[in-house]
């Protein structure tokens, strides 16, 4: 149609014109209708941020389409402090990364010195250090209890489980003197010997958890609520956990045994009698059980270390202050509560190590949240967080 | 504060007894900001609102804001990266507002004082702290200890806030 | 709160006009009730965080006084005291408004509750309806709250309280149909009058649905999605510092007292209790205190809902089951 | 209905002045010293990047508030008849019932269009 022609429509035509203008105009404005997606930033100061997590979320409506991570806030340069110290100074240090189960960190950091120096443990030395460890996994076993029944709202749980975790903590003090950062592995053995009563008042708590474990397992696992918030959620199957590098818990609940305690079996642990627990789903409701069900075979670990016992020295003879070992290199990792944790040391034969690389469940465990959690509603990404368990410590080092 | 102010100024007694009655709610109800750095949160704050010790009994609640916290608990260690948070976390508590440093990082750097490219030695060289709880991490009768002391600050200072503000 | 009609007609009596006697009653009325609204949120206050501490192997306030019962006054001192923070985005007025339009409506809504046969401030011929309504405008102080504030959590908080009111209006006043169908009316004192057997046995579905969304209504676990704090950090008053969160502790608990007592008036008998007719307000004490303590044991036993489960409550449960409570109510009264 | 409007009104003039007095005695109470940082949004302690909270947001409920509009008429309808229902019978009962049904087969028939899922 030229211009000519245009100008001469006929007013039939016009109105008809008119019209098709006029539903072009609501055409237009609808694209005005749609919905844009608000950002909103979480941490890193939030109840549920584990720390000092920091992540922003695109929410539609209340479903998150994308989490973008920010991880580095507490970065305190471990490695770094590892090769200005001799190697039993950054001991105390280990104690302070995977905060929350200090114990497994020590371990893990004197059996690499002792297999880079080449120091034989005693074995009264490695079943307190397998006592000390299990009761470590307990603990943090209860204390991520504690924090997910937070997070899912449920209020009370919080304080029994907080409540067990104390006996434990009492039992820790009169055996190190210290509650969170005990420092009582050291290299070629552990620092002190069991206190007088000590071995009964940790029977006793056994045999009382043993049963304390089970109601508390009817009050939150097994409630209504709780199961139908959790089950099905944010799941991950087992070739995306082994792609991703998952280790520990989240791991085992995709149905892969895999535990360093079996897998790679290291002190006394391959007298112990236990089994590696393993869940089918993966999704946050296995998550959860499998550490309820940790803590009942780290229970049975405990009583036959308790029964086992030997008597004898603490700590390996001739281990002196300043140890100088050979150059070389050597790695040993132990099963934390939270998976594989690693120490990898170079050691250039001089007083302080050439080099300490740490290797960190949290880490490769934090890296699976945004993937899985993209599609949830907000309420269970904060829940999914929690299951996947990351000590900020660990994670940022 | 203006006419309110006066009057009490006028009159000795009522000022005490106003100064003194705001001072009583404000050391009795201390709600802190939960807020947890590092290890000592774990072993502090979580402790310190268990079962065991029980800050409730003092009126401590735990506020998620700080829009309705009055208290910082500053546990752990502070870094570089968090530094600039921390302050904007103090600068969003109304005022009246009090700050605990807990444990020997956020005193001066602790354990990470040297060697550490990325901690900051001790927060209050980014917000004023009132009072200082050593250890590390402390246990949570110190933290308590600490409480109690900023109470006695609270009860002392007061009087003289309200003299001077305007 | 006595009943006003004998003094109106001393007033009659003595050619007062009446409007001056019945406002200045009113006026006297409101103080009153105003006074024990107070001492009612400060005693549930206390009452909460007592509880929740036995439920959790502690102590609760100890310090502060006898057993800490002066807890909540140095709250409140503390709160008064505090600084009030206007955020440099929110909106001014909006801002302002929201927390005085939470706490008003519940406040005004607890006018026609009967504690006793003839204590009521004002006994109202549509008095159910009444007290469903007035207080159902609390929400709109919720909203104005979120979008007052300009904060995201704020928004998002106040958008699931909005959508919960939404959800749970709907069964929360059909499950009060089949007590007003036996009643034969909706003055809130003809219906407890004619409860000789308590509604709770002829209406067992009515009050399960009736409670459910009670809860819902006033935000308490497992339906608290507006203020969880796990996901927004305090929900729609996380802006809100002072004074201002004061009045929204108040609505809260003031809304709590008229479910509960709401909840007594219409199933668990009212004022009807053994013995003489001056002990039926502490009756009536007694059981709402009861309702209370059932609404904080929830709350510091179960885990919380996701939204979609409960929207999915609502309206596919509750819902249903309030319309066959009404049939079925209807059948039998029919047969 | 005269007293009741009297008593309402004096009950909301009498909050109204107990929130002012409440606000005017906090004012004169506290301190206020207004910093840049404080009048910030709060967001878990950043300063506020991510923009705009006020957008075009999902909300997902709007079709639920249709609903109730729907529902809050019914009960309207209904609450009068069931104040009088002792003295209908079964007629009204009937007619009730009619009315109920084709309000449920609204919800039904919404349940099945999915309207009902939170998505």
């Amino acid at each position: 149609m030229s211009k000519i022609e245009e100008t001469k429509v006929s007013k039939a035509n016009l109105a008809e014109l008119e019209k098709e203008l006029a539903f072009d105009e609501t055409r237009e404005s609808e694209p005005t209708l749609k919905t844009e997606e608000l950002v909103l930033n979480f941490g890193p100061q939030h109840p549920s941020a584990h720390g000092v997590l920091r992540a922003i979320f695109n929410l539609d409506g209340e479903v998150v389409t994308k989490i973008v991570p920010y991880i580095g806030y507490l970065h305190r340069c471990f490695e770094k402090i590892a090769e200005k110290r001799t190697y039993s100074q950054f001991m105390p240090f280990t104690d302070r990364m995977d905060y929350v189960s200090s114990m497994h960190n020590g371990w893990a950091y004197a059996m690499t010195v002792e297999k880079l120096a080449d120091i034989k443990v005693p074995e009264r030395a490695e079943y307190l250090r397998v006592i000390f460890a299990e009761f470590q996994r307990i603990a943090s076993h209860l204390l991520f209890l504690a924090t997910t029944a937070t997070e899912a709202g449920a209020l009370s749980p919080f304080f029994y489980f907080f409540d067990e975790r104390e006996r434990i903590l009492w039992l820790f003090e009169r055996l190190c003197g210290a509650r969170l950062t005990y420092n009582y592995v050291r290299i070629g053995g552990v620092s002190a010997d069991l206190p007088d009563g000590w071995l009964e008042d940790a029977l006793a708590f056994i045999n009382r958890l043993e049963k304390t474990i089970l109601e508390y397992d009817k009050l939150l696992l097994g409630g209504y609520i709780f199961k139908k918030r959790m089950k099905g959620v944010a799941p991950f199957s087992a070739e995306r956990a082994l792609d991703w590098g998952i280790t520990g818990p989240p791991l085992r609940s995709t149905g892969i045994p895999y535990d360093i305690r079996r897998s790679d079996p290291y002190s006394v642990y391959p007298r112990m009698d236990f089994d590696v627990v393993i869940k089918d789903n993966g999704d946050n409701y296995d998550r959860v059980c499998i550490r309820s069900d940790e803590i009942k075979q780290s229970l049975k670990i405990l009583k036959q270390a308790i029964e086992q016992l030997p008597d004898g020295p603490i700590i390996a003879d001739g281990v002196a202050k300043d140890i100088r070992p050979p150059a070389g290199e050597a790695f040993a990792h132990v099963e934390s509560s939270r998976g594989d944790l690693g120490y990898y040391i170079v050691s250039d034969g001089s007083i302080k190590p050439y080099r300490v690389k740490i290797q960190g469940p949290s880490f490769a465990n934090l890296q699976a949240f945004p993937a899985i959690a993209e599609g949830a509603y907000l309420g269970d990404v904060v829940l999914t967080l929690g299951t996947l368990d990351p000590v900020f410590g660990e994670v940022d080092r | 504060m203006g006419i309110v102010k006066e009057q009490m100024l006028d009159n000795g007694i009522m000022l005490t007894k106003a100064g003194d009655l705001i001072n009583w709610g404000r050391k009795n109800s201390l709600w802190w900001m939960g807020f947890g750095l590092a290890c000592c949160a774990i072993d502090t704050i979580m402790m310190v609102n268990s079962a065991r010790f029980d800050a409730d009994r003092f009126g401590i609640l735990l506020r998620n804001t700080p829009r309705q916290s009055d208290l910082m608990l500053v546990a752990g260690t502070v870094t570089h990266k968090m530094a600039p948070m921390i302050k904007q976390l103090y600068e969003q508590m109304p005022d009246p507002k009090y700050v605990i440093a807990l444990g020997s990082c956020a005193i001066n750097g602790g354990p990470f004082y040297y060697d550490s490219y990325n901690v900051v030695k001790g927060v209050d060289k980014v917000i004023p702290v009132d009072v200082y709880v050593p250890g590390c991490p402390p246990r949570p009768e110190a933290v308590m200890h600490g409480i109690e002391k900023l109470k006695e600050k609270i009860m002392a200072r007061g009087q003289i806030e309200l003299l001077k503000s305007k | 709160m006595l009943s006003s009609s004998s003094l109106l007609q001393f007033a009659s009596h003595n050619g007062m006009p009446i409007w001056v006697l019945n406002t200045s009653i009113a006026l006297i009325m409101s103080l009153v009730v105003f006074a024990l609204c107070g001492l009612g949120v400060l005693i549930l206050v206390y009452m909460e965080r007592k509880v929740a501490a036995d439920m959790q192997l502690r102590w609760g306030p100890m310090h502060v006084g006898w057993h800490g019962v002066l807890q909540l006054i140095a709250d409140s001192v503390k709160l008064l005291s505090k600084e009030d923070i206007f955020p440099r985005n929110a909106d001014r007025w909006i801002f302002r408004l929201a927390p005085v339009l939470v706490f008003l409506p519940a406040f005004i809504g607890l006018m026609v509750m009967p504690i006793g046969p003839h204590l009521v401030v004002q006994d109202l011929n549509v008095g159910l309806l009444y007290v469903l309504a007035v207080p159902a405008i609390g929400v709109a102080g919720v909203i104005m709250a979120g979008f007052g504030s300009y904060n995201k959590y704020a928004i998002l908080g106040s958008l699931r309280s909005a959508a919960q009111m939404v959800s749970y209006e709907v069964p929360r006043a059909l499950s009060i149909l089949g007590v007003v169908m036996i009643a034969g009316s909706a003055k809130l004192t003809a219906i407890v009058g004619t409860q000789h057997a308590w509604y709770i046995f002829l209406q067992p579905i009515g009050f399960v649905v009736f409670l459910v969304s009670t809860l819902a209504e006033t935000n308490r676990v497992p339906f608290d999605l507006p203020e969880t704090e796990s996901e927004l950090v305090n929900g729609y008053h996380t802006e809100y510092s002072g004074t201002r969160f004061l009045f929204f502790l108040f609505g809260e608990y003031i809304a709590l007292i008229a479910g509960s007592a709401l909840a007594v008036v219409l199933f668990l008998g009212g004022w009807h209790g053994p013995g003489p007719e001056f002990l039926a307000p502490v009756w009536f004490l007694i059981k709402m205190f009861a309702i209370i303590y059932l609404a904080m044991w929830i709350r510091w036993t179960l885990p919380r809902f996701r939204i979609d489960q409960v929207m999915d409550l609502g309206w596919k449960v509750l819902l249903p089951l309030a319309l066959l409570n009404v049939l079925i109510t209807g059948l039998i009264m029919v047969l | 209905m005269v007293s009741a409007i009297i008593y309402f009104t004096v009950f909301l003039i009498v909050g109204i002045i107990v929130v002012a007095a409440m606000l005017g005695a906090s004012k004169l109470l506290q301190t206020r010293q207004p910093t840049q940082a404080k009048l910030d949004t709060y967001e878990c302690g950043v300063p506020n990047i991510t923009g705009d909270p006020r957008i075009q947001f999902k909300i997902h409920y709007y079709i639920f508030g249709l609903l109730l509009v729907i529902f809050d008429v019914e009960m309207l309808f209904i609450f009068p008849w069931a104040v009088v229902f002792k003295s209908l019978g079964l007629f009204a009962f009937v007619e009730m019932l009619i009315f109920i049904a084709i309000l449920v087969l609204g919800l039904f028939y919404a349940w099945r269009k999915g309207v009902l899922k939170w998505v």
